[in-house]
């Protein structure tokens, strides 16, 4: 049984300027692990939200509104011991594989720092056995990693370590941040496929926050559609790539080009304008089927649900089967 | 069109800096280069260009105030030790020197035509006795010794003194050193506050004053002052007109500029040179002159220089320590270094003026068992030894094995004690005192005497001139404050009962009275052993004058007065000197 | 440290191959030399006052002349340029070291932390420096050369501040800092392991300032007769100088080697910046 | 430019003033010395005998409040501040403070702006050509001159031109601000205020010259790796209008910013080559001042030379806007 990560009712608003606000994410809710470890896919184009909703999940980011919970506390006023917990077992990996690395240390201080900063290992060379067997883990030859600078790396072998890194702290929730939109196309499977491995074989709850449906579908077991802030869409991965329910979550599958050699690519068709897809009023998720949700229009005798609500039915029906792959 | 303003707007923000600068009222009249008889201001500005106030004691006096800005009663001539009457005709004491009788020039005008009278005396003496001591220190002196101040008739007035002062005369009204207490005008000033009139407005006429010389323009860097050809002097026959159509007083600054517009004749008197600067300066422009024509050149100062220790402090409350400073001090070398042998080392306090041989010849046998001149490492160690003291490496420390350490303090912008600064250190700490030298300006210089602070100082030792009891007057308990409070005289806070008695019998010994050679000689015996300031060297300031335009400058050939024309004096010097015939 | 010195290394090879920083080392090390090999062949008591002949021209006996206050003037610039060097450095490193504290500080924390020191930083930097200088040099009676450091140094650090909080702004906001964060890594930890390493070219830029404008206030402070008085650094000859009127009298000996030495120090240390400007700026680089 | 921004600046400079305010009162108030024991040592000096020496004390203090409460002080110095009312001078006692200061003033302002604009002016252009690649090959040799020129700091240069146009050749005046003090207009008045402000303009625009040159070029290479002066080159537009248009308005921006920090630096440049030249403006004051212990007059002159740097940084501030487009969207 692992730890559960949730953001309920949260908004994130901005303060510009002395009368001037931007609201990042409204009324957003969103379940991580718990019962069923789960890979979660937050889809959104830039300016969706998602870095802030990274931000919210990491702690980094007190919301305006709502709450984030770890394990049942709210995460803001975590402190001592439950704080470092948190910031162990809550790991990221991030688009840049490259920024990530201070360029003034070899990729060795990347790996051993968090784990002499936990407290996980008592000696360097324990640090190092530990190294050595988790770089094996993710596909990396120790000696040919250690005692690099990142330059020297390639960004499939330093978005590599990266999951290592994060790996090398026991987690129980990783946040990845588009891990593969900055890396070669030949490697983004292998590392798509090394972090469906950590929550096939480790049980670690993954959210996969990206841009691209098409890994989406690949990896997760729910898709939620973030779109200026707000949710629109949320439910059961093949039933959201088949079959969209909001005209945003139609339209971003349009855009999409298809690989089917016979179906034209839709190259004339006008790119969703985001702003078109905004809510006007009010809002609600409201179930299309059990584990479907999507936004309409607030209605007055009906209860909203909320997404947490309807990925952790989705894991609930998932659970007993997710350890087959997927195709 | 456009680029023309634009070249014109940098002249634009100059228009308006002189504009706005410094007020000047009356427009200066164009008067040749030939009649006008320029100084140099000795202060690097003029610190008050709106305020004619003589008393208020951030007024500068030296620039043409109290020159050519008033006359005094009388002026002490140093060479001829004569108090030559001017605003006064004279006066007399009476049997017991404390009350005076002065009379005053019968035919003496103010500016504005009003007659000059035993009033304005009376007035300004009050003033000053109601005004002490924010009035400085002539308002301290009026009230120290004016008991009553009537008029006899028109131009006669009488001081009753509050006790016996042969010298009150020379020191109130003579022009002793410097500067003197200038009468008011009663009718501008009765109606004014004393204590914040700045006296300062051209267009009504003011300064008023009975000097030959009206004040036209003033600014931070000069002073205009243009003759007042009205002056009661010329019309009562009592001198001629002065020949200077106008007088300025001008800042020239540094040394360097001094040297360059004397050079050029645009100035005819130039303050302090250094030797070599004097002498190039000579060398280029053969009608500049100092006092002599050859080394020393310069006029001696009545201040000889000194070192003074804080005597209530230990270890400088002990003679033997301080005679051993002495004799660790190389005159020699302080007057080529610093001086670059343009005076010679002081014996005493006193400044060699012939008044003073006699005195000094009579001591000779203290002089002899005291010999404040000698230089002798070896003895000063001698001395110390005996005293108790031991040496630490190179440097002597006390009995208890403290280091004796001295912070010489220096009083920053007097330019000869700078000099001597390093060479006084320099030779102390030769000799195993571990001395350093700390300049400070006036107030830090002033504080760190006032609170005791100071170990060790350099001054000016000014005091008497023409007999020495001013100078003993110094050293009187009566200005040995405890620490903390202000000491003045020479601050070196020494006090000696005996010493007191002697320098009390002094003070109402007139300076003719054979009995002031016994008390010299009495008091020096009790000082001498004493040692609470060390002389060091008579003090020649280098000064000049340029006889480019104007004749008739004092010199030692033609020494019909001293030539200090930062002095009140000065206005002898402007009342003789002549045009130079071409 | 060993990864620092590693990671320096490409630094230094840049570095080595600019003739800028060539130039304004080897000026230096000169200068430096002077005062560490001037001593075996030169009594740099000389420099003290009444040791010699007074207002000699150079000669076979005194290379550089005596002053008027009977000082040898090759063993005053002997004796001089380390101290005045030494006070420079100082104050340079003690003004350098504060700056980038609290560049650090305000840049990472941001927030009132911020406020507060960006607001007292820029607002020293409104004050005329020199005017706060005299009047603390003037109160503080500055009498050897560490306090004098002390004084400027009190006054100098505030550049520092305000180009390391500029970069730190910017760094904050990098991955790997984030990545610290989630490493367990406590905010001084990431200030001083993860930032600073990579402001050093920037502070160190920073402190050659510094250092030379540590130099040119305290100059300004002895030439006004405020300095350490029985020290003799360069400062104080041009006082001495400037006292006995050497210009108009045309001892051109006694100015002219401390003037060029601060000269030549002051180009030094300019070169030697520039190097490191060019470092850190690289579009510089490529013009230059 | 919003409101908030303006406000924000307004903010600034009370901040600024206030900060420089306290710290100037703080300050001279360490000092050992008092006021009035300068006046005191100028009664004593010279030889005048002084009887009473306390009570002298006593009464000084007492008329310059010197005796209360320190908190008490500094509210009233603050008021008075806020009126501009700086007190009366004691060492030029009765002259205010105010009236000292609005003496010195304008000399130093016309001397330093017009250095200042002339060394920013040429600085700004010959720093533009030396980044510029298509200037003659005589301005690139200049840049080693001009680094040299920056590195050597303004009073030494006063110094070098002191003595080599003025005590050796005696082309110039050696100080002063004219030979007698102007009264009227005329073209001889305006040509001696010229001749004798000539040195010391020109040792702080010769000392400003490469500092301005340096920063331009700096900011000028960098604006010529923009892609649109690419753009313009590709649009074939001529050469001397892509130079003044272009690169060297953007590359200005900087260098207004540093303007402002200039001209607090100049301010207190101008201390030590006022103090060379004996020239009458705030500098020389000021150093004057220092001497005399004159709190009141030091507090004044810094209190006003804050506030004319507070003053100018705050209209580059508001003027910058209008300079970058950029920053109108704050």
């Amino acid at each position: 049984m692992s730890k559960l990560l949730e953001v309920s009712g949260a908004d994130v608003v901005f303060q510009l300027g002395l009368n001037k606000t931007k609201t990042a994410l409204q009324n957003v809710a969103l379940a991580v692990g718990g019962q069923q470890p789960s890979i979660t896919a937050v889809v959104g184009e830039s300016g969706s939200g998602k870095s802030t909703l990274i931000r919210l999940l990491l702690g980094l980011q007190p919301p305006s509104r709502g709450s984030v919970r770890y394990d049942g506390a709210e995460v803001s006023r975590l402190s001592g011991a439950s704080q470092r917990t948190f910031r162990r077992e809550v790991q990221a990996i991030f688009q840049d594989p490259f920024a990530v690395y201070n360029p003034f240390y070899r990729v060795d201080h990347a790996l051993m720092t968090p784990m002499r900063a936990f407290g996980l290992v008592r000696s360097r060379d324990e640090g190092y056995a530990r190294i050595e067997t988790t770089l094996q883990r993710v596909g990396l030859r120790p000696e040919e990693t250690l005692g690099k600078y990142p330059h020297q790396l390639s960004g499939g072998q330093r978005q590599r370590v990266m999951i290592a890194r994060a790996l090398l702290l026991d987690p129980q929730i990783i946040l990845a941040d588009e891990p593969v939109s900055m890396v070669d196309a030949s490697l983004r499977s292998t590392i798509l496929e090394i972090l469906f491995g950590l929550n096939r074989d480790l049980g670690i709850s993954l959210i996969y926050v990206t841009h691209d449906l098409a890994t989406a579908y690949q990896v997760a077991d729910t898709i939620v559609v973030l779109h200026g802030g707000h949710i629109l869409e949320v439910g059961d991965a093949d039933a959201v790539i088949h079959r969209p329910q909001h005209p945003y979550t139609r339209a971003l599958l349009e855009a999409v080009p298809s690989p089917d050699p016979d179906r034209d690519w839709n190259l004339d068709a006008e790119p969703p304008a985001p702003s078109a897809f905004l809510p006007t009023g009010p809002i609600g998720l409201y179930h299309t089927e059990p584990l479907r949700a999507v936004a309409m229009p607030l209605r007055p005798d009906e209860a909203p649900t909320t997404a947490a609500a309807v990925q952790q039915a989705v894991n609930a029906t998932r659970s007993h089967h997710h350890v087959q792959a997927k195709p | 069109m456009r680029s023309i303003t634009r070249r014109y707007g940098a002249l634009g923000v100059l228009l308006v800096a002189a504009t706005t600068s410094t007020a000047s009222t009356t427009l200066a009249q164009q008067v040749a280069r030939e009649d006008q008889l320029i100084f140099e201001n000795i202060s690097e500005r003029v610190t008050t260009p709106e305020n004619y106030n003589p008393f208020l004691p951030s007024t500068l006096q030296h620039a043409g105030l109290q020159q050519v800005g008033f006359e005094s009663l009388f002026y002490y001539n140093y060479e001829t030790g004569e108090m030559v009457p001017w605003l006064a005709s004279g006066y007399q004491f009476n049997d017991s020197f404390d009350e005076v009788t002065i009379s005053l020039q019968p035919e003496a005008k103010w500016s504005d035509g009003t007659p000059f009278t035993a009033d304005d005396v009376v007035y300004t003496m009050n003033m000053l006795k109601d005004n002490a001591p924010a009035l400085g220190n002539y308002s301290v002196n009026a009230k120290t010794w004016v008991k009553d101040i009537a008029a006899v008739d028109a131009h006669t007035v009488k001081i009753t003194l509050t006790s016996a002062n042969p010298r009150y005369m020379l020191d109130a009204f003579g022009v002793r050193i410097y500067g003197t207490t200038m009468i008011l005008p009663k009718h501008i000033w009765e109606n004014e506050d004393p204590q914040t009139f700045t006296n300062y407005d051209t267009s009504k006429g003011w300064p008023v004053s009975t000097s030959p010389y009206q004040l036209i323009s003033s600014t931070s860097t000069e002073t205009v002052w243009q003759r007042r050809d009205d002056w009661w002097g010329a019309a009562s026959g009592f001198h001629d007109l002065p020949e200077p159509l106008q007088v300025i007083f001008k800042t020239a600054g540094s040394e360097e500029r001094r040297a360059a517009m004397a050079g050029n004749n645009e100035l005819d008197s130039v303050w302090v040179l250094g030797r070599d600067n004097f002498e190039q300066v000579v060398a280029n422009n053969n009608d500049v002159f100092s006092w002599f024509p050859e080394a020393p050149y310069a006029y001696l100062d009545p201040c000889p220089r000194y070192m003074a220790f804080n005597t209530t402090q230990a270890p400088f409350d002990d003679p033997q320590l301080r005679w051993a400073i002495s004799e660790a001090l190389n005159r020699d070398a302080i007057v080529d270094i610093a001086w670059e042998n343009l005076t010679v080392p002081a014996k005493w306090m006193t400044p060699d003026y012939p008044p003073f041989a006699s005195y000094m010849d009579n001591a000779a046998d203290l002089f002899s068992e005291y010999d404040t001149l000698a230089y002798d490492v070896d003895k000063s160690a001698a001395t110390m030894e005996a005293a108790g003291y031991t040496k630490n490496g190179d440097f002597w420390q006390d009995k208890e094995g403290n280091p004796i350490t001295i912070d010489l303090v220096i009083r920053q912008g007097e330019a000869d004690q700078t000099r001597m600064a390093p060479v006084v250190t320099q030779l102390l700490q030769r000799a195993g005192f571990d001395a350093n030298f700390v300049l400070s300006d006036i107030a830090a210089f002033s504080d760190a005497l006032n609170s005791g602070r100071a170990d060790a100082w350099l001054d000016v030792s000014c005091g008497g001139i023409s007999d020495p009891y001013g100078t003993l007057e110094l050293y009187h308990s009566r200005h040995a404050a405890p620490m903390g409070e202000v000491a003045t005289g020479a601050r070196t806070r020494w006090s000696n009962p005996d010493f007191d008695a002697i320098v009390d019998e002094m003070a109402v010994t007139a300076s003719d009275d054979p009995r002031m050679q016994e008390l010299f000689h009495e008091a020096l015996a009790i000082w001498l052993p004493e040692m609470p300031a060390i002389p060091l060297v008579q003090a020649a300031l280098l000064t000049s004058f340029n006889g480019h335009y104007w004749d008739n400058f004092p010199t030692s050939e033609n020494n019909y007065v001293h030539p200090g024309f930062w002095w009140a004096t000065d206005l002898l010097i402007v009342a003789e000197v002549t045009k130079k015939q071409p | 440290m060993y990864s620092l010195l590693r990671n320096t290394r490409a630094a230094l090879l840049y570095l080595g191959a600019s003739p800028k920083m060539i130039a304004g080392l080897v000026i230096l090390a000169l200068l430096l030399l002077i005062g560490l090999v001037g001593p075996l062949f030169i009594d740099v008591r000389l420099a003290e006052p009444i040791s010699v002949r007074t207002n000699q021209p150079p000669s076979a006996d005194h290379w550089l002349g005596t002053d008027s206050g009977g000082r040898e003037l090759l063993a005053v610039i002997i004796a001089g340029t380390p101290q005045t060097l030494r006070m420079g450095v100082l104050a340079g490193v003690i003004g350098t070291t504060i700056g980038v504290m609290l560049g650090l500080f305000s840049g990472y924390f941001g927030g009132w932390w911020d406020r507060i020191i960006s607001g007292v930083t820029d607002t020293m930097l409104t004050i005329p420096p020199l005017a706060i200088l005299l009047v603390v040099a003037a109160s503080v009676r500055a009498v050897n050369v560490e306090m004098m450091a002390l004084i400027i140094a009190s006054l100098s650090w505030m550049h520092a501040t305000r180009v390391i909080r500029a970069q730190v702004l910017t760094l904050r906001e990098l991955g790997y800092v984030q990545m610290a964060r989630l490493s367990g890594l406590g905010n001084f930890s990431i200030i001083f392991r993860e930032i600073f390493p990579n402001v050093i070219p920037i502070a160190f830029a920073s402190l050659v300032g510094a250092t030379s404008g540590a130099i040119l206030s305290g100059m300004g402070l002895e030439v006004l007769g405020l300095g350490p008085q029985n020290t003799p650094t360069l400062g104080m000859t041009i006082y001495w100088a400037l006292l006995y009127a050497a210009f108009s009298r045309g001892m051109w000996w006694w100015w002219c080697p401390p003037i060029i030495i601060l000269a030549l120090l002051f180009i030094a240390l300019f070169l030697i910046a520039s190097a490191l400007d060019d470092f850190a700026n690289p579009r510089l680089r490529s013009q230059s | 430019m919003t409101w908030g921004y303006v406000f924000r600046r307004l903010a600034m400079f009370f901040a600024v003033v206030l900060a420089a305010t306290t710290v100037n009162f703080i300050v001279p108030r360490l000092a050992p010395g008092d006021p009035t024991a300068a006046v005191l040592e100028q009664l004593m000096s010279r030889g005048q005998q002084v009887q009473g020496a306390q009570d002298i004390v006593t009464v000084y203090r007492e008329r310059f409040g010197l005796d209360d409460p320190m908190i008490v002080q500094y509210g009233r110095y603050l008021f008075n501040s806020l009126r501009l009312d700086l007190g009366s001078s004691i060492s030029y006692f009765p002259q205010s403070v105010t009236s000292a200061i609005l003496g010195a003033l304008p000399w130093t302002i016309a001397l330093l702006s017009v250095s200042t604009v002339i060394a920013f002016g040429l600085g700004s252009l010959i720093g533009a050509l030396l980044a510029w690649p298509g200037s003659p090959r005589a301005v690139h040799r200049l840049a080693p001159f001009l680094m040299v020129l920056s590195a050597i700091p303004y009073y030494l240069l006063a110094l070098i031109v002191l003595y080599l146009l003025a005590i050796w050749t005696g082309w110039f005046p050696l100080g002063g601000a004219y030979s007698v003090f102007p009264n009227g207009f005329s073209f001889p008045v305006l040509w001696d205020l010229a001749y004798h402000a000539f040195l010391p303009a020109l040792s702080i625009v010769l000392a400003g010259l490469g500092f301005w040159a340096l920063g331009m070029r700096g900011a000028m290479i960098n604006v010529l790796g923009e892609d649109y002066l690419a753009l313009a080159e590709a649009k074939g537009l001529k050469k001397g209008r892509i130079f003044f248009k272009y690169a060297m308005r953007n590359a200005m921006l900087p260098q207004v910013t540093a303007l402002a920090i200039a001209l607090g630096t100049a301010a207190s440049g101008s201390v030590l080559v006022e103090v060379a030249f004996n020239y009458p403006g705030i500098g020389y004051l000021l150093y004057n001042a220092l001497r005399s212990s004159d709190y009141f007059l030091i507090q004044g002159v810094a209190f006003f030379l804050v506030i004319t740097v507070a003053f100018a940084v705050l209209v580059l501030d508001l003027l910058y806007p209008l300079l970058d487009p950029r920053i109108q969207r704050l």
